[in-house]
This record gives structure tokens, C-alpha cells and sequence, in this order.
């Protein structure tokens, strides 16, 4: 089958060391839970979800504890049943070491679940799935974790050519996807046949880099079956070139398809929509058995003994996790993900989350901290490794001066920071940590732009509104008795007579001005429709305001691969 | 502790300094064999020199000394001034010339990474000017004793005449200002002559030990073939064009690959990364350029040899060339997709 | 001699008349200047400058009647901004219009509130809602943190709370030299 | 007097006309191949910028500003050209050898710059002190790019002093076999020592400014505790 | 100065402004026109004995005040341009005599075939027919290399390369021999740097042939009179 399918190449990538072979040995295991599940609310792309939860609160296996907050965003749940002890702030597992709000949940050991239907997604509209999906919490499990239900929209034409599913899992030491697409096979492609069905996908392409051939083989086996039972030949198995990062979404449909998805497009625009494997394992178990997304297939590999794949519950310490795989004595740090796009955690007792596909355990001798940064010598190699077609030394030489104008200019966006450029760079500089730096300080400028801009716009507003006050005042002043004439006059005075300090004039003026206005306020109402509210129906219109900010802010780092 | 990634593919300035000085040593050895060995004291006098200034510029500079003065570029820049200045020069004047590439046209402009111009043509340019005479008087190919160059190099001046003659461009150039010599152009580029039968004798090994080294540096990926391709076919297209039209009066192709420092430049000079152009379009544009640039001055020029003139001419232009070939970036070229 | 007298004289004319009524007819109006200066100002029209608002600063820096180290909101970043559109010397923030601050926002303690409606007169942004004798409460994410709701207020029930960061706003670093300069002598 | 100070201390180091405002490089560099020329034009350019600093502060009342620019144009070149009659008459082989370069002060942004910046708002004296000040600034400059070209180039200093003051001549300071180096007289040459001397000038006021900011550093540290100084003052 | 401008502009029309400018322009320019017409004639006398005395000295470079008694700028013919000098505009010959006896000639020549264009000469032929000193009036030869020709330029301050003419006549050197070494001729070059010393060398030696051949006739011209050259 894969022999008939062309293949098409993307630019650059590299070929690290694999370091596949250590975790593959054994089959998936079932990790116990920990002593405490520490669950964060906000696991996804989008909106933070609401806590459903107080603390004392008994919760059951797969009871809602997060509720999605609006469309873009996924809800959370209880990973296994116990009391809720705590709904707190505590460290994510994230490289800023910073904490947020989490679900802090003392498993009862009965492992208890709620009541659970499966979900007939044929009888119901599309909305109504992409609902149910997104109060089951299934997001994208290569990394990304962008919930799947927005992407299970076939977009304009309502429909699609083409449904990828990623398998082809291109981080070393990852195997997460290797070891489920051999053990569970068929379950991924009864869910991809339910996300066939919903995106009305014409043929569905399943890459795996060639350097997995048991995860060919089984999945081979399990398309065949799905073929017979449906009478086509709508699912295809390809054997894609072992390069970092076919993994990559965009560098895989690529790949499948010859189709060059651009930044800040939708795929489904160009008829193709991406998947990981593990999602479509995630969407069967969601909608035909009705359980929501409470763990995963997690890689605990690097400086440990016994590499595995751990079946882990969301909440499961990442401590708890790596203690079970006999971590070597000179084991120093933990990433979360692979060698090449991974996030260093500020420590190992952070929670195994949706994003984590691996648990790398670090060491000096396995990854040596590099050789001395020395200057860019515009040797190009990072431009041939760049699978973005980036010229990663221009875009290098403007972050690091903070040229930020021009770092845009040279795409800095369409970098999807997969490392290839650092990892060739002969002069060791940590080119991803530029490009990091010059991104966030650029959406922090734009955030403080656009605030700056709403707070001008408001001030510009409220002289406007000042001025006519005035004018109204002036001419019912002119109007009333002499007493008011001697006010006026007063007014006038106090605003032409040189003050001592500034301060103190612009605070006589405020409290003249502030007496002026309530004496008008009794006289006429206000024009201005926002102090008509009450400060609660305010809150709450802002509050939501804010929320929208929020995600449109976090959704734009995180669209990077892998979805 | 870094960031992601967290291990590095093994590679380093200094491997790849090291392999470019390989990749010199074929020409080299036609060198010695055809000129005398007074090319390696060259060689050496640059060397140290080169070392000595680096290590001064990175003290003075504040730079860890160690880390930069062993990542080898300095002597590229060296071998590259010893291989372009005559191998007779006066020992100041190649002491000097490396002086000025470390000094000047390196750590002024901020050292490794930072010059705008390539440090050998600057020194190359800058000492054909202040003394185009001594810069322009090469050994002959029959007189290669090392003690004759020794002396040559180090005080005695007045042998120098007997163990001097034109390079084959110097030649050419005198035999073109002259009308009634012209017809000479031919005998000059024959079979018989002073010269061999392509380049110059001697030269025309010389430049194909440099082609040798060259195809090392595009085997080992440190250079892609853009750059030397389009400076040989471009050298190669304008001067065959003129040769055909007049060759009584052009020199053809063959001549101009293979004589002064055409070849090296190909492989060695134009292809230095941090000088040049760095896209692939770009380097196919300044390579060129500097073809065409060179093949002019060296025609119409008032020096011998116009590849240091052309080199730091197109120096100044490869931002902006840069800045006009961009490739496209993934998703942003035509190919196939475009919203339905 | 005479004839080129005669030629200067009539350049002149010519000249004159024409430079005189160039400089009537086409005079510039307006100032595209002090937009640009106002859009590297923060915007906070806290008033720290000594003007009432960011637009009569930009209009004064404009104008050359104010320096540009007068904005402490803007900072050092904003100091540099202004130096390099207007091409005059950096100069560090001047000590008497204040320091540069954390970015906070007001936060009314709601107990304390009497509903005496002077903030909300003070407040350059209308970022406060309430009405009198009603609770006042901010609206956080439209405060731009110029504290002079601060002096008005007759309880002090108004406090300025730095904006801490989160996950979501938490910043890569500026990725640090690994290689430290070579000792220079102690001075 | 501080207003004299200032003027005195802008015009030949902190608004150097050439090493702080680039300004009139044409000349500078086409002329400055030896000592005696740069000097010399140098000389003349101070010349000008006096008069015409002068002259344009002693009639600014009288000029319009919409006409300023043509004014101050045609007194500049007028006040040039009777300076290049009276090089012509009184120096003649010096007026040979700075040929166009003494028309060319006409051009010279310096002396339009100062005329528009300073001697149209200021009065006669403070406007022919700042003629002469920005002049000498630009003299000693000059003067310093003809020296080192002269001596790195062709080993001597002074030559062709004769033209001005026909007993003396110029002194050979390297030895007689000093090969030249050809380059520093070239046009190249001109752009290598300038660049230089604003580097070097620049390095200076970095210094000086790094001092500054010790001694304020110092100061801050040492005024609240009222400890006896162990620094230097 | 603004202050006063936005009176004006409130007060005055266009037009009054224009005329305004106008009429300060005209006062400003008759009165340094006027400054510089004075210069100019207040200096003219000594700006052309300037004029003269540069003549002279160029003269002087090869044919030294003390050899002749006439006054030679009176006795002077016009040349018009002889291809044998390689000149393109008409110039002066100068007659040096001494007690009315022919001394010299003193005329300019050019070298086309210079490296980077044009060389100008000036020679003296003396009335044997023998070169009394060549010197180079104009050159662009190329710093260091060629510009040797030029005795200011010349390493060589004692015995300067150009100095080797001085003196030299066909009698001495037979025509034949007036070339360069490399052309087998008698005269050095520079090696590297042939091409300036060749063109000069065989510039000479086309002048001298020419005032050879027309020596008597240019003697025996009346002054400020016109050369023709024979019809061929």
C-alpha cells in the first residue's frame, strides 16, 4: 500500500541520535496513581476552565472538575475517584516554574467510575459533537493539546480530501505513539474512522516514519480490516523517511501530500486536517465508550534504566512516574517532551498533564551543556536545516538586537522552534532561546500597543466629554442669579491663577471640577451609557472581555505542531 | 541549565576552519613545487603573525583568549594573505598586510561573525595599493632556491631581479595596453611559450590543486557548489564572450580559470560565509558579480590582479543582496495549495 | 561686470518673489511629529511629565519646550525610543517627575468605599464604575495605573497592586552569554 | 564668560564639526594628504566662517526668513570667492595646489550649518568667536589627518611649507628608505585615519563619560554616610 | 525669528510678501556682487603676474633663466596641433636665444599610450638637436607603479628615472635605440611598470624627431606668428 502513495520532501530537518530502542522493549504498563493527583484546570489551548469543584467535595472517576470556559477552550477531569483536598495554586509544569490553579484530588484507591454512555455521534448535529468532545477534554495529544473539537470541522465545503493521522512521532526517545499504535491499533482506527466520518474525509493517510516498522506492520494489519469491513480502500498506511521533524503537522502533510500549509492558515482550507494518532485513540474512547480524556500513553525514558511507556493518570507526579523506571544516581533535570522541542520543569514533582508525551530524565553525561556560544559566522547551515524554509542566522541577528520590526519581517512566526537550527549550529548558539525571547517580546508589545491604544482612545473620549460638559455648564451658569455669576467668576479665577505646584493645581482643579459635576449630575443625567450599569454587570462584561483576550493571546504560541 | 534543544550535533568553527586549511594544501604543494618553498615561509610568517595579533585584538577586546584564538580562522585569513601576496614579497610587507586583515579588518568591525569584508582581500587591497610594485613582482618559475628566496624575502633586495619575471597577468595586461603587441596575445596563451599551456606554467597546477581542495570542501558540505559555480561559469561565459569576439586582444577561458587567483577565489574567497551573500540565489549573485568584477579589472584595471577589488565590491553589496533573494518561506511559495 | 550684476539681479528678483510666496502658500500645518511621539508614550495620562496627559507631552517634546526623560511610566525603553525618533542624546529618567514602577493597577477595597464618586472624576480613562453613593469598583484591565485616582480618594481605600505574572504572560528571557568576559583588572 | 567657554569647547570638541557632525568631508579628505594643504585650507575655511558668521549676525536683522537660505548662500560665496581672489594674488602656488577645494568651502556644510544655527540667532561677538571656534575645530582636525597622512605615507612633515613661508622646508622624520605607505595618501587612506580619529575620539568621551558615572556612583555611596572619602575626589 | 513672520503673515498679502523678499534679495546681491567685482579688480594685476611667473617656472624645470637673455614670452609662436606632439589643442613654442643667437626650443608634447590615458610633456631642444630636459606636466599613471615618470614621484630623489634624457640627442642615441631596455632599446624601466615609462620614452622621441626636422623654420619664425606644417 505505502509503495503506491508519492511522497514528497520538505527542506532541511536533521537525523539526531534516536534512542528509540530502550522504551520499545517492554508493552505499556499501567502507572499506580500517586498519592495525591495535582491536576491543573488550564491543560489545553484556550480558554481557562472553571473550577467545578470545592475542596471536601467527593469526586468520581471522570466527573467533570473543569468546565470549558466558552468554545476555545476543554474541560478537565477527575482522573480517578477520592476527595477533592484542595482547589489551589501549584506548580505547572512548565520552564517558568510559576504555579496556577490546579484540582488537588486524595484518590480513594476504589477507583470509582461515574456513570458512563456512549455518545451516537451520527444521530446528532455536528455542534452537539464538537460539544460533547469538548466536555469530554479531548485535545490534541502530540504536544500541542488544541482541542480537538475545533478541529473537527471540515470548514467551508463541508468536507475534506484528505484526514492525515501523525504518527509519525519523529522526537527521540519518544515511542508514546510507537508502542499504541502496536498495542492498540485497531482502537486508533475506529476513532479515526468516527473523525473520517465527522470531517467527511475522502481518504485518510497514516504516516509513520520508517524507522517504526512493528507500528507499520500492526497498523497495516488494522487499516486492511477497516478497508474490508467499509469496502474501500480509504485507509493508507505510509511509511514516511525517517527525518526530524516529519512529525511535524505542517512538515507531514507536506510529506503525504505535497501541500504547503502557511502560517496563520487552516489546513482544512487546503482539504487535509491533521491528527495525532493518539487523539484518534482518545476520540474512540470519548465517543464509543464515554470516557472522557483522563490519561495517556506517557514515554519515561533518557538517563533511567528501565525506559518505558506508562499508561499515567492526569495528576500523576511526574516524580511518582520516573520512580517507577529506576532513574540513574547522576540524573539532574527533567524535560518534559524530547531532546529536541521539550520543556525543562522547574522540578520533578509537577503533574503529568495532556501535553506530556514524554518524561525525559536528564543527566550532565547524557546531555552536556553546550560548548561555548561563539559568534555567528553566517555559515548557513541553520538555513539548510530549517524545515520553515527560515533563514534562522538573519532572524538570530535581529532578536538577539532586539530588532524585533525586522525579526517579523523575516518571518520570525513561521518558526515552529523545532531546534534543527540550534542543533547544527557550529558556533553552539542556543538560536530557539532567541527566537523564544523575541516572540514573547513581541505579544507583549502588541498586548501594551493595543492597551495603550484603548487607553488613549478613552482619554481622547472622556476630554471630548469634559469640554461639552463644560460648555452645557457655561450656559446654565450664564442663565442662573448673580450668586451664580460669582461662582462662575470664582471657577474662571481658580482656573487662570498660577498655582504653586503643579500637583496641587491639578489636585484643586480635580476637586473643583468633581464639586461641578455633582451639582450637574442632579440636574441632568449622565449621556454616557457605561455608568448606567451596575458595577457587577460591568464586572462581568469586562471579565468577559479579559477572558477573550486571554485566549486569543495564548492561542497564538502554542499553534505549533504536532496537533 | 539550557533550553531545548538539548543535545547538538557535533560540529564546530574550529572543524570547519581546520578542514578549509586542509583543503589549501593540495595548492600548496603545486606551489612549493613550481615556485620554491619560499611560499611556506610566507605561510609561516603569516601565521604566527596572524596569532600574535589575534591574541593582542582578543585581550584587548576582553574576549576569552583560548576559545577564539583556537577556532582557526585566523589562520585561514593567514594561509589565504601568504597564498595571494608573492611569494618573494619582503617579509614586513606580508607581516604588515596580516596586521592590517586581523587587526583591521577583523577585530575593528567586531571580530569573528562581524567583518563586513573579507580580512585577506582587505589586506591584498590595501597593500597593492601602498606598494603595488613589491606586490607585483612574483618569482620566476626557473628560479625556485629556497636560499635566493630566503634572501629575497628577508633583506636582500637587489637579487630580486634576477629571480623575478611578470605573472602570466601581468603579461597579458602589458601585452593589451600595446597595440603593436597584440598580435603577441597568442604566442603569450600558445603552446610554446614562456608559459604553460593553459594558465601560465606552473599557475595552471597550482589552480588545480585548489580545484582538488575545493571538491574536499563541497564533499565535507562546508561549501555548497553555488559559489564556485557561478564564479567559473561566469568568469568562464564573459571571457570566452570577449575571446571569441576578439582574440587578439581577450584572452580566453582557459587562461583566465586558470592563471592568478581565480580558483582560489572560487573555492576559498568568494565562499567565505560571514563576507558573502548567503542565500542560494544571493550566492549565485555575488559569486557571479565578482566574476564579472574581476574579469573587468582585470582587463581594464590599473592592478594586476582585480579578484581582491571584485571580492570586497561585492563584500558591500551582499546585504543588500541578501535582503533582495529571501527564499520563500515554508507555505509562502507557489507551488501547490492556495485557498480554494 | 555689468552684465553679470544684471544677471545676479534678476536671480534675485525672480528668486525672492518666489521664495516669498512659496513660504505663504505652502506652509506646513499640523505636526506629524507628535503623533509618533505620542504613540511611543505609554498612554498612562498619569500626568507625571508635568503636562495633563501624553498628548500635551508630545506636543511640548515636540515643540522642544520639554525633555524627553520626563515619562516614568515609559522608562529607559521609552526614553531610548524618543532619543532615537528625534535624534537627541539618551538621558536618564529625571529623579523629580518619579521613578519607573512595576505595571499595577488600582484595586478599590470595596468595604472601605463610600461611594463619594472623586476617583471616578479623577480617573484619565474612565476605567472606574460606580455611581454616588455606590460602591466603585476598577475595571482592571482598562487601568492604566497612573495612581491619581490615589490622591482624590477621602478613605484611602484605593490601592496599587503590581500586575503579576503567570503562565500565560510569563516571558522568555534574553537568552544569557555563556561566555564570560576575560577578567579585566580591578578598578 | 561660560557662554564663550561652551562656545569655545563645542566648536572644537563636542560639536566638532568633522569628528562630531561629519561635516564637510569633501575638502577634508581631497585635501588632507599632507600637513602644509590641510593647514592651509584649514586656514581659510576659518577665514570664511568668521566673515561670514560675522556678517550674517551683524545683518540678521535685515534678513527674511523665507529668504534666509539664498542670503546666506550669496554672503558665503561672495566672502569665498574674495578669499579665493586673494589666495590666488598672495599665494599662488598654495592656490594651485588647493585648486577647486577653496570654491568648494562654499559648500562646506560647516559654515552654512553655523550661520543658520548659531549666527542668525546670536550677536556679532558670541556669532565671530563661534566662526573662529568652529573653524579652529575644524583646522585642528584637518590639520592632524594631513600630519598622519603625510608621515605614514611619505615619512615626512611639513612639505611644501616653502610655498607659504619660502625659507623654511619640510622635515624628512622617518628614514630615508621608508618605503611609504602609498595607501595613506590615497582617498582610501583619507577615510582609514579619520575613521580612526573618530573612534579615538569617541573612546575618549566613552571614558570620560564612564568616569562620570563612577564619581556619581562614588558620591551616592559615600554622601549618606558621612564616612571621610577613601576614593579619589 | 518667528515671531515677527506670523505678524507679517497675518498683516501682509502674498503678494506684498513677494515683493518684500524680492527687493531684500536684489539690496543683498548688488551688494556682494559689488564686494567681489571689487576684489576681482583689486587683485587682477597681481593674479596675472601670478599667471606669468607659474609659466616661467615650468620652463624654467627644463631650460634653466640663466641660458638665455631674450624675453621669451614675447618671442613665442603658436603650434596648432601636430600629430607628431600628439596634441589636440593649440599651444605655445617658446624661442630661447642669447644675444640673438637660437639657444633652445621650449615646447609641450603628449603621450597617448600612458596606462591610464594621457601624459603631458614639456621639453627643451637645443639648437644641436639634443634633448636639454624633459619633465612630465600631467599624469594619471597609477600611484607607485607608473607615476615614477614624474620626478616629484620618483624613489629615486638623486638620479630621478626621467633625468636619464637630459642631454640625449639623436647623435648620442641613435633613433633607433630611443626605446625602452624591454624594447631593446637604451633607455631603463621599472620592472612591473613598463607601460609609463615606454609611452613617455617614445613621446620624446617623436618630439625630438619633429623639432629636428623643423628647427630651422621654427627659429626663423616671426614672433607671435602661426606654425603650419608643410603640406605633405
Amino acid at each position: 500500500m505505502s509503495a503506491l502513495q508519492r511522497l514528497f520532501k520538505f527542506h532541511g530537518g536533521v537525523k539526531p541520535a534516536y534512542n528509540k530502542e530502550a522504551s520499545t522493549g517492554l508493552p505499556i504498563a499501567v502507572a499506580p496513581a500517586s498519592t495525591l493527583l495535582v491536576i491543573p484546570l488550564h491543560q489545553s489551548i484556550g480558554g481557562m476552565p472553571r473550577p467545578l469543584v470545592k475542596a471536601g467535595e467527593r469526586v468520581l472517576k471522570g466527573q467533570r472538575i473543569g468546565g470549558a470556559d466558552g468554545n476555545a477552550s476543554s474541560a478537565v477531569h477527575a482522573s480517578t475517584s477520592g476527595t477533592v483536598v484542595a482547589v489551589e495554586m501549584r506548580l505547572m509544569p512548565h520552564t517558568s516554574g510559576l504555579a496556577a490553579l490546579c484540582v488537588v484530588i486524595e484518590p480513594d484507591g476504589r477507583d470509582e467510575w461515574m456513570e458512563r454512555h456512549p455518545f451516537d455521534y451520527r444521530s446528532a448535529s455536528p455542534t452537539q459533537t464538537r460539544d460533547y468532545l469538548r466536555d469530554a477534554g479531548v485535545v490534541g495529544l502530540g504536544g500541542a493539546v488544541f482541542p480537538t473539537h475545533l478541529k473537527l470541522n471540515p470548514g467551508k465545503q463541508g468536507k475534506l480530501d484528505t484526514l492525515v493521522l501523525n504518527g509519525a512521532e519523529c522526537e527521540p526517545f519518544i515511542t508514546c505513539d510507537d508502542v499504541l499504535m502496536r498495542e492498540r491499533a485497531e482502537t486508533i482506527l475506529k476513532g479515526a474512522v468516527i473523525m473520517r466520518e465527522l470531517l467527511a474525509a475522502g481518504q485518510v493517510l497514516i504516516g509513520i516514519e520508517d524507522n517504526k516498522p512493528e507500528a507499520i506492520a500492526a497498523m497495516e494489519i488494522a487499516a486492511r480490516a477497516v478497508n474490508q469491513a467499509a469496502g474501500d480502500s480509504a485507509m493508507k498506511v505510509v511509511a514516511v523517511p525517517t527525518r526530524y521533524p516529519a512529525g511535524g503537522a505542517k512538515q507531514l502533510i507536506r510529506v503525504l501530500t505535497g501541500i504547503e500549509v502557511p502560517h496563520g492558515k487552516r489546513s482544512t482550507d487546503y482539504g487535509v486536517q491533521c491528527f495525532n494518532v493518539g487523539t484518534a485513540y482518545a476520540v474512540y474512547e470519548a465517543i464509543a465508550l464515554g470516557q472522557p480524556l483522563l490519561s495517556r500513553i506517557v514515554t519515561v525514558a533518557g538517563n533511567v534504566s528501565g525506559a518505558r511507556n506508562y499508561e499515567v493518570l492526569f495528576g500523576t507526579s511526574m516524580r511518582d512516574l520516573i520512580a517507577l523506571c529506576d532513574p540513574l544516581p547522576d540524573s539532574d533535570r527533567v524535560i518534559m517532551g524530547g531532546p529536541m522541542m521539550g520543556l525543562l520543569m522547574p522540578s520533578d514533582d509537577v503533574p503529568v498533564v495532556k501535553a506530556t508525551n514524554c518524561v525525559l530524565v536528564g543527566s550532565k553525561k547524557l546531555f552536556p551543556p553546550p560548548p561555548p556560544e561563539m559568534p555567528c559566522i553566517r555559515c548557513g547551515e541553520c538555513a539548510k536545516a530549517c524545515p520553515s524554509d527560515l533563514q534562522p542566522f538573519e532572524m538570530y541577528w535581529f532578536s538577539r538586537a532586539r530588532i524585533f520590526g525586522k525579526a517579523q519581517e523575516y518571518n520570525l512566526f513561521d518558526c515552529i522552534e523545532c531546534g534543527c537550527c540550534a542543533y547544527v549550529c557550529p558556533s553552539h548558539i542556543p538560536l530557539v532561546d532567541y527566537y523564544r525571547f523575541a516572540k514573547s517580546e513581541i505579544w507583549a508589545r502588541e498586548i501594551e500597543k493595543e492597551a495603550a491604544d484603548v487607553a488613549r482612545e478613552r482619554y481622547e473620549f472622556r476630554l471630548l466629554r469634559e469640554e461639552r460638559e463644560k460648555q452645557e455648564k457655561a450656559a446654565k451658569l450664564a442663565a442662573k442669579t448673580a450668586a451664580g455669576r460669582e461662582k462662575a467668576a470664582a471657577a474662571l479665577a481658580e482656573a487662570t491663577k498660577p498655582a504653586a505646584t503643579p500637583e496641587e493645581d491639578a489636585k484643586k482643579a480635580l476637586i473643583a471640577a468633581a464639586l461641578e459635576r455633582a451639582k450637574a449630575q442632579k440636574e441632568q443625567v449622565h449621556p454616557e451609557n457605561v455608568s448606567n450599569l451596575t458595577s457587577e454587570q460591568q464586572a462581568e462584561v469586562d471579565a468577559i472581555e479579559a477572558r477573550r483576550a486571554e485566549i486569543r493571546e495564548m492561542a497564538k504560541p502554542h499553534l505549533r505542531q504536532d496537533d | 541549565m539550557n533550553n531545548s534543544p538539548y543535545f547538538l550535533k557535533p560540529a564546530s568553527v574550529q572543524s570547519v576552519m581546520l578542514r578549509v586549511l586542509v583543503a589549501l594544501l593540495p595548492g600548496i604543494a603545486a606551489y612549493v613545487w613550481f615556485f620554491g618553498a619560499g611560499i611556506l615561509v610566507q605561510i609561516v610568517l603569516a601565521s604566527v603573525t596572524a596569532l600574535v595579533a589575534e591574541a593582542v585584538m582578543l585581550k584587548l577586546r576582553g574576549k576569552p583568549l583560548m576559545l577564539f584564538l583556537s577556532d582557526g580562522s585566523a589562520l585561514v585569513t593567514a594561509w589565504l594573505i601568504a597564498l595571494t601576496f608573492p611569494s618573494i614579497a619582503p617579509w614586513w610587507l606580508t607581516v604588515l598586510g596580516t596586521l592590517l586583515a586581523i587587526v583591521v579588518a577583523k577585530h575593528l568591525y567586531g571580530g569573528l561573525g562581524q567583518n563586513p569584508f573579507n580580512p585577506a582581500m582587505v589586506a591584498f587591497a590595501l597593500m597593492i595599493v601602498a606598494y603595488p610594485l613589491l606586490m607585483s613582482q612574483w618569482p620566476r618559475v626557473d628560479a625556485t632556491d629556497f636560499a635566493v628566496q630566503w634572501q629575497a624575502i628577508f633583506g636582500n633586495r637587489q637579487i630580486l631581479d634576477a629571480v623575478t619575471m611578470a605573472t602570466p597577468l601581468d603579461a597579458l595586461r602589458t601585452v593589451l595596453r600595446d597595440p603593436e603587441q597584440r598580435a603577441m596575445i597568442g604566442g603569450l596563451l600558445g603552446t610554446k611559450a614562456t608559459f604553460g599551456n593553459v594558465g601560465g606554467k606552473g599557475w595552471e597546477w597550482i589552480a588545480a590543486g585548489y580545484f582538488l581542495g575545493g571538491l574536499y570542501l563541497l564533499q565535507q558540505r562546508i561549501i555548497t557548489w553555488h559559489m564556485p559555480a557561478a564564479f567559473l561559469a561566469t568568469l568562464c561565459v564573459i571571457s570566452g564572450a570577449f575571446a571569441l569576439h576578439d582574440p587578439e586582444r581577450f584572452a580566453g577561458p582557459g587562461f583566465q580559470l586558470f592563471t592568478g587567483g581565480a580558483m582560489l577565489a572560487a573555492f576559498f574567497i568568494v565562499t567565505d560565509p560571514v563576507s558573502g551573500a548567503t542565500t542560494p540565489r544571493g550566492k549565485l549573485i555575488f559569486a557571479g558579480g565578482a566574476a564579472v568584477l574581476t574579469w573587468i579589472i582585470r582587463t581594464f584595471g590599473a592592478y594586476p590582479d582585480g579578484i581582491a577589488f571584485a571580492v570586497l565590491l561585492m563584500n558591500i553589496a551582499a546585504p543588500l543582496i541578501d535582503m533582495y533573494t529571501q527564499p520563500p518561506v515554508f507555505g509562502h511559495k507557489d507551488k501547490r495549495g492556495g485557498p480554494p | 561686470m555689468f552684465e553679470a550684476i544684471l544677471v545676479m539681479a534678476f536671480g534675485a528678483v525672480v528668486l525672492g518673489a518666489a521664495l516669498g510666496y512659496a513660504a505663504v502658500r505652502f506652509r506646513v500645518e499640523g505636526d506629524p511629529l507628535v503623533e509618533k511621539i505620542d504613540a511611543i508614550l505609554p498612554q498612562t495620562q498619569c500626568g507625571q511629565c508635568g503636562f495633563p496627559g501624553c498628548k500635551p507631552y508630545a506636543q511640548a517634546i515636540a515643540k522642544g519646550e520639554a525633555e524627553i526623560n520626563q515619562c516614568p511610566p515609559g522608562g529607559e525603553e521609552g526614553i531610548h525610543k524618543l532619543a532615537d525618533l528625534l535624534g537627541r542624546e539618551f538621558k536618564p529618567l529625571s529623579a523629580e517627575h518619579g521613578v519607573e514602577k512595576p505595571k499595577s493597577v488600582a484595586l478599590i477595597d470595596e468595604q472601605v468605599c463610600i461611594g463619594c464618586t472623586l476617583c471616578i472624576q479623577a480617573c484619565p480613562v474612565d476605567a472606574i464604575v460606580g455611581a454616588a453613593k455606590q460602591m466603585h469598583t476598577v475595571v482592571a484591565p482598562l487601568c492604566t495605573g497612573c495612581e491619581l485616582c490615589l490622591p482624590p480618594c477621602p478613605v484611602n481605600c484605593i490601592t496599587m497592586e503590581p500586575i503579576g505574572e503567570s503562565v500565560e504572560t510569563w516571558k522568555w528571557k534574553y537568552p544569557v552569554f555563556k561566555i564570560n568576559p576575560a577578567q579585566r583588572e580591578a578598578k | 564668560m561660560s557662554a564663550y567657554k561652551e562656545i569655545a569647547w563645542n566648536g572644537i570638541w563636542k560639536q566638532n564639526s568633522i569628528l562630531a557632525q561629519l561635516l564637510g568631508l569633501c575638502p577634508l579628505l581631497a585635501i588632507s594628504t599632507n600637513f602644509v594643504n590641510a593647514t592651509s585650507l584649514g586656514l581659510a575655511t576659518i577665514l570664511v566662517m568668521m566673515l561670514s558668521n560675522f556678517g550674517i549676525s551683524a545683518l540678521r536683522a535685515f534678513i527674511p526668513y523665507e529668504i534666509r537660505i539664498p542670503v546666506f548662500i550669496l554672503i558665503i560665496a561672495a566672502l569665498v570667492t574674495v578669499v579665493d581672489l586673494l589666495f590666488n594674488a598672495f599665494l599662488h602656488d598654495m592656490y594651485l595646489v588647493l585648486g577647486i577645494f577653496i570654491p568648494l568651502i562654499v559648500t562646506n556644510c560647516i559654515v552654512l550649518a553655523r550661520v543658520e544655527a548659531f549666527a542668525a540667532k546670536n550677536g556679532l561677538r558670541a556669532a565671530t568667536f563661534d566662526g573662529l571656534m568652529m573653524g579652529i575645530g575644524f583646522v585642528w582636525v584637518i590639520a592632524l589627518l594631513g600630519a598622519v597622512r603625510e608621515l605614514v605615507g611619505q615619512g615626512t612633515l611639513f612639505s611644501g611649507i616653502e610655498m607659504i613661508f619660502p625659507t623654511l622646508s619640510g622635515i624628512q622624520v622617518l628614514p630615508e628608505g621608508y618605503p611609504g605607505f602609498l595607501i595613506a595618501i590615497l582617498p582610501p587612506g583619507a577615510f582609514f585615519v579619520l575613521g580612526l580619529l573618530i573612534a579615538g575620539r569617541n573612546w575618549l568621551d566613552a571614558r570620560a563619560n564612564q568616569r562620570m558615572r563612577e564619581q556619581r556612583i562614588h558620591h551616592q555611596a559615600e554622601h549618606p554616610t558621612d564616612h571621610p572619602s577613601s576614593a579619589p575626589a | 525669528m518667528s515671531g515677527p513672520i506670523e505678524v507679517a503673515h497675518r498683516e501682509s498679502s502674498v503678494l506684498r510678501i513677494s515683493v518684500r523678499t524680492a527687493a531684500i534679495l536684489l539690496a543683498f546681491t548688488l551688494v556682494f556682487t559689488a564686494l567681489m567685482a571689487g576684489t576681482y579688480k583689486a587683485t587682477e594685476p597681481m593674479v596675472a603676474a601670478s599667471a606669468l611667473a607659474e609659466k616661467l617656472r615650468l620652463i624654467g624645470e627644463v631650460l634653466p633663466p640663466g641660458q638665455y637673455d631674450n624675453d621669451l614670452m614675447a618671442d613665442a609662436i603658436t603650434l596648432p596641433p601636430v600629430p607628431a606632439l600628439a596634441l589636440d589643442d593649440e599651444t605655445r613654442l617658446w624661442r630661447a636665444r642669447r644675444n640673438g643667437v637660437p639657444v633652445a626650443l621650449v615646447f609641450e608634447a603628449a603621450a597617448r599610450d600612458g596606462y591610464s590615458g594621457r601624459i603631458g610633456l614639456i621639453l627643451a631642444v637645443n639648437a644641436n638637436g639634443r634633448l636639454l630636459a624633459l619633465r612630465v606636466t600631467s599624469h594619471k599613471e597609477t600611484p607607485g607603479l607608473g607615476d615614477y615618470i614624474d620626478p616629484k614621484k620618483d624613489k629615486n630623489k638623486a638620479l630621478p628615472w626621467i633625468a636619464q634624457f637630459s642631454n640625449m640627442g639623436f647623435d648620442s642615441v641613435p633613433p633607433k635605440k630611443w626605446r625602452v631596455k624591454k624594447d631593446g632599446g637604451r633607455f631603463d624601466q621599472m620592472s612591473g611598470a613598463t607601460i609609463s615609462a615606454r609611452a613617455v620614452t617614445n613621446a620624446s622621441g617623436r618630439a625630438l624627431a619633429w623639432a629636428m626636422e623643423n628647427r630651422d623654420k621654427l627659429f626663423a619664425l616671426p614672433p607671435n606668428s602661426r606654425f603650419e606644417e608643410k603640406e605633405p
